[in-house]
């Protein structure tokens, strides 16, 4: 099977942030992405669930995003201008993709 | 006085929060799936909403709509500033951890005021349909103050198109006014083609809610810091001072007996979906453990609990009631 | 005429419609959890199932009924390639988007039969119960006549073991004929167990998922590529077509005045739960923003505010009833 | 008694959980939505909680409660080693997977608890209101019978302090237990308030959780790994044994008939919720899909169609009620 | 602790599809995957969520597969097979496993 | 943008042995981490899935934690203690994070 060298970022950021991620993305040129959802976790600024949760001040988002490594670094320039004053990580992982005109 | 307070804390719903409190705080595995929560949520916002619009189409509007809403508006706006300077007085908040509960207190939480409108009906005491829309003009005022409260030292401004958009048409304000309006049109025409599914079981159904505010408060409770004993007396003397306020302001206007006591609950109470939403998007350094921890297991277990009954009294002991 | 049309506008179940339209149309948060979307559509199967069994228990089956199933499926079967050139004429869509459109309009939207008996009714019409399982019968054959019109110049055909499975065990048809099933056996004994759940509250729920199917059509309408005003004609006049088709062959098999309604409703709507999904497996390369624009977006919102009047309006001509 | 079975047979909640059944097994796509399924199942725990409280608070307490209460543990600890024996002498189980079987025989189906009260409230027999908290109490003492007939040769034990909070605390423990002292404490006039929601929709809440039980266990029978003949029989024996040693026990202690079916009914029935997460903490070597297929697949439709009308008619018999 | 080398292999495919592609998988030998949700995204064919959707028709999962470096190319040959003609993306990425045997 | 390596490390664990899991990561230094659900899947022990089910025996969840190098083996051994007598899988990717700060 052919395949073809890729990026894939996951970011998990928080709910409310998610269209303004995704704004930006789009702005940046980011043609694909997918939305998981997260149940819950913990970090330096405590944990949290969504089990019960009606509003949606707590709570986080999965970004996936498979994206050709020369548009990388755009995506990074457009999701940190998001997340930076924000809690939410961010990695990024060599893959390999089926149908690279995809992306 | 008393009675009232005991009949308040034996009721099913008050036990069902305490349920839910006792289930998390034991660490029980109890959960309300969000998926359930979030409808049961949308199932008391629109039949609140429905029945509000109802009762305005049975009785007509006059001045003291707008004037009620008008009140609710400058309400939502002063309380903050008015909760800001005595949490920097009993605490050592930061300003911007400060303003952000400050905000949260200017708001309302939609299910303190249906909890009393139910003892209101317990006590065959008739309110202004009206007041669930007073309730949806509080939720956002508050939030601007909150921001300015905070933007006052800074250059850039805090709010863009896309926040406005969002508090202005968050969903509860949208399906409270909504569901308003369909009860406005509809009257008791409409009413009595749903009222088996928005009257008849409405008490049920607060009561599976309140379990899961109960759940997910022990929750907060449990994991979250530990309060201040000078945050927590803040807990529980802002709603005391915003009732006191909204009392004036609803006597001032010439609300009803309930529609006083629904005014007072107004402006005693705390946000809990609307405002923290709007905060991590506008406030994101403000810590999101001290505002939820005092307006979901602080101050809406007090009023509840001990509030409610102590606002009705002293809203009949003024109006006469 | 008008005054039904009026009436039906300002219903509550059609202004909770309208309502999640607006929130949407204006970016609302609101969203009813796809959790509850998917209950309350198990809630209304099963009742709108129920109920028709019970009253088939009730007035006994003839050869209407046999009759009734037959005319359902050749309609479902035959619709589609009407639509088909309509579609051809009215627009430039390719062969395979214009098959994969023309197999909703053949197939039902069980949400808009639900609100055509709620019209029925409110004023107090009656219709044959077994009209659901004409419902039912209804969803799959017109799958079968999309993938014909698709599959005509290919080689390989386009159905398999699996989708055969898919297309007649589909969750509604297998919920509204069970339903049906259970209704039928257990009758009026039945009914009275659970009428407080299925019966009451129904008007109620109804506006809870129009409410949230006006969110998702409005979603679509904003989000959804712009349709050509040919494709949105389509979406306008092919129920208008529909429905007098099923007006003809209602009151040739004998329906009385509430049945050959609900026939030339199940005419005139467009699927947008079983067929999107065949045609997501069977023919994946059919543009979906375009069917379930057209089907959402257009048809549906026009029979539940003008076509069902509408129909009702002509049926009450035609029959006399 | 045949009477009693057929009209058990052909009841919309039986007939529910055949739909469902027969929905997995034609691999039909509908499914209930986990938070809905979960979302049924706090209603029923509240409803039959809250019912059996306001039953207590009617009738008073006397030392027959806390006979019943201590008859229950001894059952649920004892039930096991029954069943552990009849299960090794039946099939060819491990040690391991016969103890983990055995613990969910102890403990008990609350939803076939449930559709026993159901078939009493039918027939017109009342029973005693704490039997819903001899239901919770008979939950837990099962799992350590297990846990100890597996340790019995090991050295370290199998609990910590971690799993008897869980097994303590589990959510439908709590709930029951809490739902129960809530309608106990307030009593008719609690009831008052919320039976529109806890009562009068129960039996249709009920079709479509059993529906929802049907398809599980469905998806089961279908993909669990075929059970051995003797398995397959020790899944009707074992309820059937265990009836009679409840049958037993209630009328040593003095129930009334319908006190005497539910603790035949509990002490017939498996669990399939809390046991199975208690026996992958600490079991989690046992094979899932046989306790899970039995339990479910086997024990709980033969309770459900045959067993309840078997243990009525037993209970009457013997009661001579 | 002891790590394997495994690919990670990470479908996300219509939801429609998903007990196709399983089965494919199944055909083809694999012994495990696990089956994630996804809320919403957008690619080529537009954005979608399935916040309030009742129908199938629209909605995506993510299959997520760890395998064998050895299996990698009999599992892609068929989830290439059911994907091929569908929307939906596959990455590849090297990663370590505990306790291989299971692979 | 700046990036640094860090490993991403995916755990697949049952629902019921979640709490037990992440109190073992927290015991270990770990300091965040993020709970994903999963649907379904396949693997020795059978088939399951979480529709429809209501009690907690069968599921289960993805742990995600992004974890810097020189903490792996620390969050392994802690994750492999729970894991060991229960079914579940674990990867480690290596990956590049933003705002190593974080981690
Ligand atoms: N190292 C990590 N790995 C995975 N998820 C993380 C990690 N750190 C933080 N998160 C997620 O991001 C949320 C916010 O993190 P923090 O900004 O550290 O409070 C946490 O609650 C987790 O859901
Ligand atoms: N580059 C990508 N990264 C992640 N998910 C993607 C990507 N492209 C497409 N998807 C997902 O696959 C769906 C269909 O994509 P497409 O075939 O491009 O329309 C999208 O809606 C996303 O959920
Ligand atoms: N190779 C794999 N890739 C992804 N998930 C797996 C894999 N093997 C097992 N799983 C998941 O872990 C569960 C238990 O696996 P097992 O221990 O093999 O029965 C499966 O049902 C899957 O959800
Ligand atoms: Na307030
Ligand atoms: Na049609
Ligand atoms: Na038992």
């Amino acid at each position: 099977m052919d395949t073809h060298k890729a990026k894939r970022v996951e970011i998990i950021i928080e709910a409310v942030m998610a269209s303004r991620l995704t704004n930006a993305l789009e702005k940046a040129g980011v043609r694909g992405y997918s939305m998981l959802p997260v149940l819950g976790g913990t970090g330096r600024s405590g944990t949290w669930s969504r089990a019960g949760q009606v509003g949606r001040g707590e709570g986080m988002v999965q970004v996936v995003c498979l994206i050709r490594p020369e548009r990388l670094d755009g995506l990074l320039d457009a999701a940190f201008s998001v997340v930076e004053k924000h809690i939410g990580v961010v990695s990024i992982t060599d893959c390999e993709v089926l149908r690279a005109e995809r992306f | 006085m008393l009675d009232l307070a005991l009949a308040n804390l034996l009721s099913p719903i008050v036990l069902s929060f305490a349920l839910g409190l006792f289930a998390a705080l034991v660490r029980s595995d109890l959960t309300v799936p969000e998926a359930a929560a979030k409808a049961l949520s949308i199932y008391l916002l629109f039949a609140i909403g429905f029945k509000g619009g109802v009762s305005v189409s049975d009785h007509g509007i006059d001045g003291l709509l707008a004037l009620s809403l008008l009140t609710g508006v400058i309400l939502s706006a002063l309380l903050p500033l008015i909760a800001f300077a005595l949490i920097r007085v009993m605490s050592g908040l930061s300003t911007l951890d400060a303003a952000a509960v400050a905000g949260h207190y200017g708001s309302i939480s939609i299910v303190t005021f249906v909890a009393a409108t139910s003892v209101l009906q317990g006590a065959g005491i008739t309110s202004e349909g009206f007041m669930v829309a007073v309730a949806a003009a509080m939720e956002a005022p508050a939030i601007l103050s909150a921001l300015w409260l905070v933007s006052r030292g800074e250059k850039s401004g805090r709010m863009d198109a896309d926040l406005w958009r969002e508090i202005l048409f968050n969903g509860s304000i949208v399906l409270l006014l909504g569901s308003f309006a369909i009860g406005w049109i509809t009257g008791d025409e409409g009413l009595d083609k749903i009222s088996a599914f928005i009257v008849a079981p409405f008490q049920g159904v607060l009561c599976l809610f309140l379990l899961d505010m109960g759940l997910i408060a022990g929750r907060g409770l449990r994991s979250g810091a530990g309060l201040s004993a000078g945050l927590f007396g803040f807990g529980v003397l802002m709603p005391v001072i915003g009732s006191m306020i909204g009392l004036g302001a609803g006597v001032l206007i010439g609300l009803s007996t309930g529609g006083v006591l629904l005014l007072m609950v107004l402006s005693a109470s705390a946000s809990y979906i609307a405002v923290p939403a709007a905060m991590r998007v506008a406030l994101p350094e403000a810590n999101p453990s001290i505002y939820l921890t005092l307006s979901l297991g602080v101050t809406f277990p007090f009023n509840l609990t001990l509030g409610i009954p102590l606002y009705l009294w002293a809203a009949q002991l003024v109006t006469g009631g």
